[in-house]
């Protein structure tokens, strides 16, 4: 095992670099604790916050189980609804990946495919693309979001509305970030696409987009993984700060940034566990992928813009 | 050069006009004005009298069509919550986010770039420990940041104020912090908030710069000419980093700008970000309108900006006559 | 190099000057709200933030005392004309705060104003057919019916100076852009606008030459909107300000106990309750009825009533600081039925079994609507409540918005219940009975908050009747079975009555009146 | 003479996480003043390591791990890092490679200039300058008053080389290190720069250590020659000993692998191997063997690949004019025209090679002919049909799989994210030439071991291989496509000699088997001998001259072809 280990990182450069590197390990470790409690919260959580029947708003704004008024059921306190904190940061958690994944996703499949585009076909395609992504860097990811939001609260059929919020979210985010990874594809792409191995694709007559696709694309995996990282980052704060001004998630599935604004409102009061943990959680989450794209940063060595 | 400047202001044009159409056909969706406007004892054959003045139940191109109409005539329109004129509402407000930006941003490139040069060039306790606070920094939510230095410097220890800008001095229609100690102690907290996130940005952008150049030929060239260390890094290399770091900086003026909107809810900074926030509360559509071009106006003439120092900065592209 | 030491010493003499400056009178009061009055004009908004902000500035020709009862201001006494209306004796010695002198012609001007197209107040004086200037001290108002209610209902009716006006050109109301009276003002009240800006800082000074003796010793107040509660609560906390209204219920025990500062807790006028849709036929929201209502039965409705434990919801949501509500206004309105001051039980057996009377044993789901930044822990107060529904088989699946699409959204029907707080303007029980129990009818401009259509004939054959009663005791047995009618039809949830939580710091003495109006002439400064 | 460098067993190790690797094994090397040493290698001989470490400037995580850098009587191993700062420039300077990335884009000549001479030596800021415009002068750039605030970009390589020297000379160093100070110039302007640094170094009495790959440089330039080969010195000697008659074994490969102006060869002799390391041999594709490859490539049998004397291609009066009519915001753009009025007849089974410098439009030609650039004016017609250029050619045109290409980047020319198996399969997918996945991997593991690749490199991607090796491979990609018309552009120039001949033999081999005909694009004059029946040479996108291999290399007609034959370093003793 370990012998297998230490041969596939001679072999590769990257896992060589990772097992060599205590921040990403560490920071790797807690992601992946992260993201684990995440996917699993529905089976490791006490209670499932989401199910409003089992609520009871007398359990509400318990302190946590070590100290006086605690409740041994809840292990770091209640919020102001009666749910078990811990249950709720794991559901959040779950719910603000699901956000952030999905938001990148949808980023990176426009903010790829256009940006190959761009960079393959120049010329006027380009110009307007990029004055596209000029129009839209010029509606900074807030406003965008806020403006879907609205949008969107306006055109969903109501009822519709909750369902599709999580849509419209990552819609919302994901339209904010698209043109990381559009600048940064396109500016890969002019380079690949004067590499001869592209030329001898056209030479053969192949459709643009199959040389796109199949050959260029990989090319660009490098910086694309990296702003992957990065923007899952922005992509979970950001639902964290459109949560706090109010136009996140729905109120009945909170995310850990409806949860953190939820917290702040008792941060006078004395109930600090309602904000100290969701926001911790959000940190120490956020924090470790960040490591970890700083260290795929490191390694790849990508140019970034 | 003169062609480039006159192209650039097409585009921007064109610009502009996207954004207003695309703020324009979105604000009606955010809400319905009129129950803003009016108590609750208002009719609703009143509430419709007042939506068929506003011109609300114009078809939307209409609409459109004489909202840039009125702008190309000067014409910004009133507020629908304070009635007041919105050219005059936003412009009383400017002065506030920009004072704020231009403190955060000072913030952030007097501590970002000296710091991402030192991370470049040493390696150590130092340089990490700067590495991981500034990656905390980038990793906690700016509402967060602000809430947690408004309850220690405002109210635990109580070294500085905890909302709004305190005494302002008008210069012409000009309000500034800028000439008062309690202007300059509330304009600390937010400058923070606001900058710290882009410091991160500016100094791991620096850094990664700084790396990249350092690889260079022309760098191991003066290297090996002996050229002294200072004059190496800040002459010779930190120079060339200045136009990816300049384009990044016009960026992130941007990103202040709209992450303003947040500091300003967070420390009741009276901006054009809080008067966002309200005019998203009470649809006022006018204000949203003019703001979100107001804002694709700062950020064209940032991009010009930056276009034009690579004037500056760069003898290629001047040479080249700035065809991009 | 000059220049810049001549440039720091000009920052810091400027510094200086307005350090020296900063040392104000200890009777500068500094208060703060959640928002900004929208406009300066008293008849361009009928809003609570509005009328009560600007109370302090001008004046009605009646106005209420610290306990809500109806006394004499600009009107020295005032009778009734028999049936046709009332007559007002104004006071002779009153001046605007620009010194001119105030007449009947001003009120007569102001009654023109505020009842004008352009005005938001107009609906006041639908019961008015005309007004007639007797003399410079005397003026009539000639209504269409009797009124027993005429002079509670213009309480707020705030008088403006006619000249003033004219000379300014804002005769009327602003309606699209301002007009001079929108940032300016000038009323005949307590204090006068010193500056303003708006969304930002409003200055009031004392007039000197207020009729009146001014209980207040304020020299300057200054208002600040604060939008984040939390940020207020710092910023009292911090003692940048004086005093903050509202502030959040959680915080409420923590703040008795910090030394130096002290809670106003009051009861507000405003009535929080579930609405049902009654009208429609078929849920909007529901996975699993379809082609039925059963909102529209009794037993279901009644079901939901005694699902919610709203005791529970006291004590919890609003941390005990409201009281319960068995009809829609609170014991201090005029007209409130004592008789009908019992609730239902809270009773979640008797719930499931008239769920199953009904034939809902396996419950059904439904939209509940909720605003989320228009009550007090509204958007708390419906996630509760729904887990409390759902413990019955009803099950909410709960929409909360801001109210900017929450009004809209009710005007289309899109809900299946509703939540809804409701504060009489004229502090009469007849004011919810015309807005939300009346079958909605446009043109009588009647049930135009009832938006779940619900009706009662005789609810609709009463009204008129308790509008123009001029005898109490028959006007309250009127009143009286209204109220029943109500709860037996369980129209709606009505459930608590909402606090006032204002914070002050504890060397301010005030006086907290049920509307929530903020009045400064009686805040002292110890 | 006393030696002004003297570098004794000198180790020079890298960590790697393949453990630690040695540059240097053991170098010993002196450089006396006044004398060129020439200092030559293929890649990954340590040459440019050697220059490194003289500089104090190894790559980190490289170092020293023992030896003496003995620099006039001081040993600077070891010295720390400012007393060595401030040797550099000073007595110790440096030529590099690229004069297009050597000198600082933001910073114009004079400023380097000024600030590089006033860090040594105490003058004032016009001395100074006068000092920098004598040097410049004396470096052969003309006009230098006026130039001297001009910014790098404004420069011509050549002219911008000059400047180099210029700032390594300026503060009258004693040992130069010249790391390939010519290799990215055309042979014209190399000619006159080693003449420039051969004066230089004689007038001023300059040690140079003068590190190239190319040993018709070294033969033309250097005083002394050591040959490196894995960091160890193979011989050392005066040049024309070593050159001339080479005692190791090492050496006398290498030049035979040197291909030869004078003469023409039918193979090099006495190949280098390609490294130590052994090739696995062990793994086979079941049934696959070059002999296979060889079958299938001839199975269908191409009437093209029949050698006579109808043209395969004729080129007539073609124009290619770059970004001509493209409407920019405001007017037309005129446009760089890359060729004009060329005309060219290719015949059947004939290599045909095209030389030119730089920037000639030789490359152009490639391009236009596979269809990646559009034609102003002319046509091509192939196999007697016309050819459609640009876009107007059919993306399912049947001359797309007759005409293949071998780049000259071996490292951009393979994509770097596919296994060799998907690199080479891809063709013969895409023209459909076999749909059996069997036989297709079958097809892929013969066509390797035809161009000498071990059938196993299939299974790996392009990274893991050499530039040799790669070329192999893009060859076995053009090959698989069973073309008619082979375009090379500067298929070798990339390669070490010894793998420039392996190349060249291999496609000496696959010529003659399959009768292919040949574009063969090159610079280097000595290996269009080696490879072509006719040439033509190209000038600012005009042909020159076109006339046998033969007569153009024993009489050229033309004063241009005689002077790119006169200017090309040649072996001759």
């Amino acid at each position: 095992m370990i012998e297998s280990l230490r041969r596939w990182s001679i072999e590769n450069e990257l896992v060589y670099l990772f097992l060599r590197s205590p921040g990403a390990l560490l920071a790797a470790l807690v992601a992946l604790l992260c993201v684990g409690g995440a996917v699993l919260s529905p089976w490791i959580a006490a209670n499932d916050p989401y199910d409003i029947a089992s609520l009871d708003i007398l359990d509400s704004l318990i302190p946590p189980s070590w100290s006086d008024g605690g409740d041994a059921r809840f292990l770091i306190g209640t919020d102001d609804q009666g749910r078990d904190l811990l249950a709720a940061i794991l559901y959040g958690t779950r719910l603000s990946l699901l956000v952030g994944f999905l938001a990148i996703t949808f980023a990176s499949v426009l903010g790829v495919t256009v940006g190959l585009m761009a960079g393959y076909f120049g010329g006027r395609f380009d110009a307007i693309v990029m004055r596209i992504a000029d129009v839209q860097l010029s509606l900074p990811a807030i406003l965008t979001a806020l403006l879907i939001d609205g949008i969107a609260r306006g055109v969903l059929p109501q009822g519709q509305h909750d369902n599709l919020m999580i849509m419209v979210l990552t819609v919302a985010i994901g339209l904010s970030l698209w043109v990381n990874f559009a600048r940064t594809v396109r500016a890969t792409t002019f380079v690949e696409r004067n590499k001869e191995y592209v030329q001898s694709c056209e030479i053969m007559g192949m459709h643009p987009f199959r040389i796109m696709f199949v050959h260029i694309l990989p090319n660009t995996m490098g910086p694309i993984l990296v702003i992957l990282t990065v923007d899952l980052a922005v992509a979970v704060l950001l639902e964290a700060t459109l949560s706090f001004l109010g136009v996140g998630v729905p109120a009945n599935q909170p995310s850990l940034g409806t949860l953190i604004r939820i917290g702040t409102e008792y941060m006078f009061s004395g109930e600090w566990w309602i904000v100290i943990f969701p926001s911790a959680m959000l940190i120490l989450m956020v924090i470790s992928i960040n490591l970890l794209g700083d260290f795929l940063r490191d390694a790849l060595n990508p140019r970034i813009r | 050069m003169l062609s480039f400047i006159i192209r650039r202001l097409l585009q921007s044009l064109f610009v502009m006009l996207a954004v207003s159409l695309i703020a324009f056909s979105l604000f009606r969706f955010v809400g319905d004005p009129i129950a803003q406007m009016v108590g609750q004892e208002t009719s609703i054959e009143d509430q419709e009298n007042i939506r068929e003045r506003l011109g609300l139940n114009d078809p939307m191109p209409t609409q459109y069509a004489r909202f840039v109409g009125n702008l190309a005539k000067g014409e910004f329109g009133f507020s629908y919550r304070t009635r007041q004129p919105v050219n005059e509402l936003i412009l009383s407000r400017l002065p506030a986010t920009l004072e704020l930006g231009a403190v955060s941003l000072f913030i952030s490139l007097i501590v970002g770039i000296p710091a991402g040069i030192y991370t470049a060039l040493k390696r150590g306790f130092l340089s990490n420990a700067l590495l991981v606070t500034t990656l905390v920094g980038i990793s906690i939510p700016t509402f967060v940041i602000g809430i947690f230095l408004i309850y220690t410097f405002g109210v635990a220890l109580g070294w500085l104020p905890t909302f709004g800008r305190g005494e302002t001095v008008q210069l012409g229609w000009w309000q500034t912090n800028f000439l008062t100690l309690s202007g300059w102690k509330a304009l600390i907290l937010p400058g923070i908030t606001l900058g710290v996130y882009q410091l991160t940005l500016t100094m791991r952008l620096v850094r990664a710069e700084m790396q990249e150049v350092l690889k260079t030929d022309y760098i191991k060239f003066a290297t090996a000419r002996g050229i002294n260390y200072r004059s190496l890094y800040l002459h010779h290399a930190f120079r060339n980093t200045l136009v990816p770091v300049i384009t990044i900086i016009g960026l992130q003026l941007g990103g202040i700008i709209a992450f303003s909107i947040v500091t300003e809810s967070v420390f009741q900074w009276p901006g054009m970000g809080l008067l966002f926030l309200d005019s998203i509360r009470y649809v006022d559509i006018p204000v949203m309108s003019v703001y979100l071009v107001l804002i694709a106006l700062i950020f064209v003439m940032i991009n010009l900006i930056v276009d034009l120092a690579y004037f500056a900065i760069d003898p290629r592209v001047r040479h080249r006559g700035g065809d991009d | 190099m000059k220049l810049t030491l001549r440039a720091m010493l000009f920052i810091s003499m400027g510094t200086a000057l307005t350090l020296s400056h900063g040392i104000t009178s200890a009777e500068t009061f500094k208060w703060a709200g959640t928002s900004d009055p929208q406009t300066m004009d008293p008849h361009a908004n009928n809003s609570a933030p509005v009328l009560g902000f600007l109370n302090n500035v001008y004046e009605g020709l009646v106005r209420r005392n610290k306990a809500m009862k109806i006394e004499p201001a600009l009107a020295e006494s005032w009778e009734q004309l028999g049936a046709d209306g009332w007559r007002f004796n104004l006071r002779t010695d009153v001046t605007f705060h620009d010194g001119s002198a105030f007449t009947a012609d001003d009120v007569l001007f102001s009654y023109e104003r505020a009842s004008s197209e352009e005005s938001d107040v107009r609906s006041w004086f639908s019961p008015v057919e005309s007004v007639v200037v007797v003399d410079e001290h005397t003026i009539d108002f000639l209504t269409i019916a009797p009124n027993p209610l005429f002079p509670d209902s213009i309480a707020n009716f705030m008088i403006m100076d006619k000249d003033w006006a004219t000379a300014n050109e804002a005769m009327r109301p602003s309606s699209e852009a301002e007009n001079f009276a929108t940032r300016n003002a000038n009323g005949t009240g307590a204090f006068t606008l010193a500056s303003r800006d708006p969304g930002v800082k409003t200055t009031l000074k004392p007039y000197e030459g207020w009729w009146d003796t001014l209980e207040s010793n304020i020299t300057e107040a200054v208002y600040t909107p604060i939008g984040e509660s939390a940020t207020g609560m710092a910023a009292l906390l911090s003692g940048e300000i004086d005093f903050i209204s509202p502030i959040p219920l959680q915080d409420v025990p923590r703040m008795k106990q910090r030394a130096g500062f002290k809670v106003h807790e009051g009861v507000e006028a405003r009535v929080l309750m579930f609405g049902f849709a009654h009208q429609i036929d078929e849920l909007k929201f529901s996975d699993d009825v379809s082609g039925k209502n059963p909102f529209q039965d009794v037993r279901v409705r009644q079901a939901a009533y005694q699902a919610v434990n709203v005791d529970a919801l006291i004590d919890k949501v609003m941390r005990g600081n409201a009281q319960p509500a068995a009809q829609l206004v609170s014991d201090a309105m005029k007209g409130y039925s004592e008789a009908n001051a019992e609730r239902l039980a809270y009773d979640p057996e008797a719930a499931k079994q008239l769920m199953k009377d009904a034939g809902y044993a396996d419950g059904f789901s439904f939209g509940l609507q909720c605003p989320n930044d228009r009550y007090i822990n509204d958007e708390s107060i419906c996630k509760a409540a729904a887990s409390m529904f759902a413990k019955v088989g009803l099950n909410a699946k709960l929409t909360a918005m801001p109210v900017r699409n929450y009004w809209p959204e009710l005007r289309e029907d899109n809900f299946d219940m509703y939540l809804l707080g409701w504060s009489p303007g004229t502090f009469d029980a007849e004011h919810p009975i015309r807005f939300l129990a009346s079958t909605p009818n446009e043109e009588k401009k009647l049930g135009s908050w009832n938006f779940g259509g619900y009706s009662n004939a005789r609810i609709d054959e009463l009204l008129p009747m308790i509008q123009t009663e001029l005898d109490d005791d028959k006007r309250q047995a009127m009143i009286d079975e209204t109220t029943k009618l109500m709860q037996q039809d369980v129209a709606y949830i009505p459930m608590y009555v909402q606090p006032l939580i204002w914070a002050s710091k504890d060397n301010i003495e005030l006086t907290q009146r049920t509307d929530n109006f903020f009045i400064l002439r009686w805040v002292t400064i110890q | 003479m006393s030696a002004l460098l003297s570098i004794e067993n000198l180790y020079v190790n890298f960590p790697t996480r393949f453990g630690e690797f040695v540059a240097l094994d053991g170098v010993n090397l002196n450089v006396a003043a006044g004398e060129i040493h020439g200092l030559v290698g293929e890649s990954g001989a340590g040459k440019s390591t050697v220059g490194a470490a003289v500089m104090g400037l190894l790559q980190s995580p490289g170092y020293v791990a023992s030896g003496k850098i003995v620099f006039a009587g001081e040993n600077l191993v070891g010295l720390n890092n400012d007393a060595y700062h401030r040797l550099r420039g000073d007595r110790i300077s440096m030529i590099f490679q690229d004069p297009q990335t050597s000198l600082n884009p933001l910073l114009t000549i004079a400023t380097q200039m000024i600030e590089t001479i006033r860090q040594h030596r105490h003058v004032s800021a016009s001395d100074a300058r006068n000092q920098a415009i004598a040097l410049l002068a004396e470096t052969g750039i003309n006009d230098i008053e006026k130039r001297i605030d001009d910014y790098p970009h404004q420069f011509s390589g050549g002219m911008r080389q000059r400047v180099v020297i210029g700032l390594a000379l300026c503060t009258e160093p004693e040992l130069i290190i010249a790391d390939e100070p010519t290799t990215a110039l055309d042979v014209s302007v190399q000619k006159q720069i080693l003449k420039l640094i051969r004066t230089l170094c004689r007038e001023r009495n300059i040690g140079i250590v003068l590190i190239t790959h190319d040993i018709g440089v070294i033969n033309e330039t250097a005083d002394r020659v050591t040959v490196l080969r894995s960091g160890r010195v193979i011989e050392s000697g005066n040049t024309k000993d070593v050159l001339g008659k080479p005692k190791q074994t090492y050496t006398k490969e290498l030049m035979a692998a040197v291909p030869r102006l004078d003469k023409r060869l039918d193979r090099f002799k006495n190949i280098v191997g390609e490294d130590d390391k052994v090739i696995d041999d062990s793994w086979k594709v079941p049934l696959a063997s070059a002999s296979f490859a060889t079958q299938w490539l001839l199975s269908e049998k191409n009437e093209g690949n029949e050698r006579n004397s109808h043209p395969l291609l004729t080129v007539s009066n073609l124009d290619v004019t770059f970004n001509s009519g493209q409407a920019s915001w405001f007017g037309k753009n005129k446009g760089f025209k890359a060729l004009s009025n060329i005309n060219i007849d290719l015949m059947n089974g004939e290599v045909l090679g095209v030389v030119g410098e730089s920037g000639s439009g030789k490359s152009t030609l490639a391009k236009a002919i596979v269809g990646l650039v559009p034609l102003s004016a002319g046509s091509m017609e192939f196999k007697g049909k016309m050819l459609p250029a640009g876009k107007h050619r059919d993306r399912h045109h049947p001359s797309r799989r007759v005409i293949q290409m071998v780049f000259q980047d071996p490292y951009s020319s393979l994509n770097n994210r596919k296994t060799v198996e998907s690199i080479i399969a891809e063709p013969i997918r895409f023209y459909g030439l076999s749909h059996d996945e069997v036989e297709i991997k079958k097809l892929v593991a013969s066509v390797l071991e035809l161009v000498g690749m071990p059938q196993r490199a299939m299974l790996k991607y392009p990274h893991q291989f050499s530039g040799g090796q790669r070329q192999r491979i893009a060859v076995a990609r053009a090959l698989v496509a069973r073309p008619e018309f082979l375009i090379c552009d500067e298929p070798t120039s990339a390669l070490d000699v010894s793998i420039q001949a392996q190349i060249l033999n291999l496609l000496k081999d696959l010529q003659q088997t399959f009768g292919l005909s040949i574009l063969f694009i090159s610079h280097n004059l000595a290996v269009i001998r080696q490879m072509a029946d006719r040439v033509v040479v190209i000038k600012n996108g005009e042909v020159v001259e076109t006339s046998n291999t033969e007569q153009f290399f024993s009489a050229p007609s033309k004063t241009y072809s005689q002077m790119l034959l006169s200017e090309t370093p040649s072996l001759v003793f």
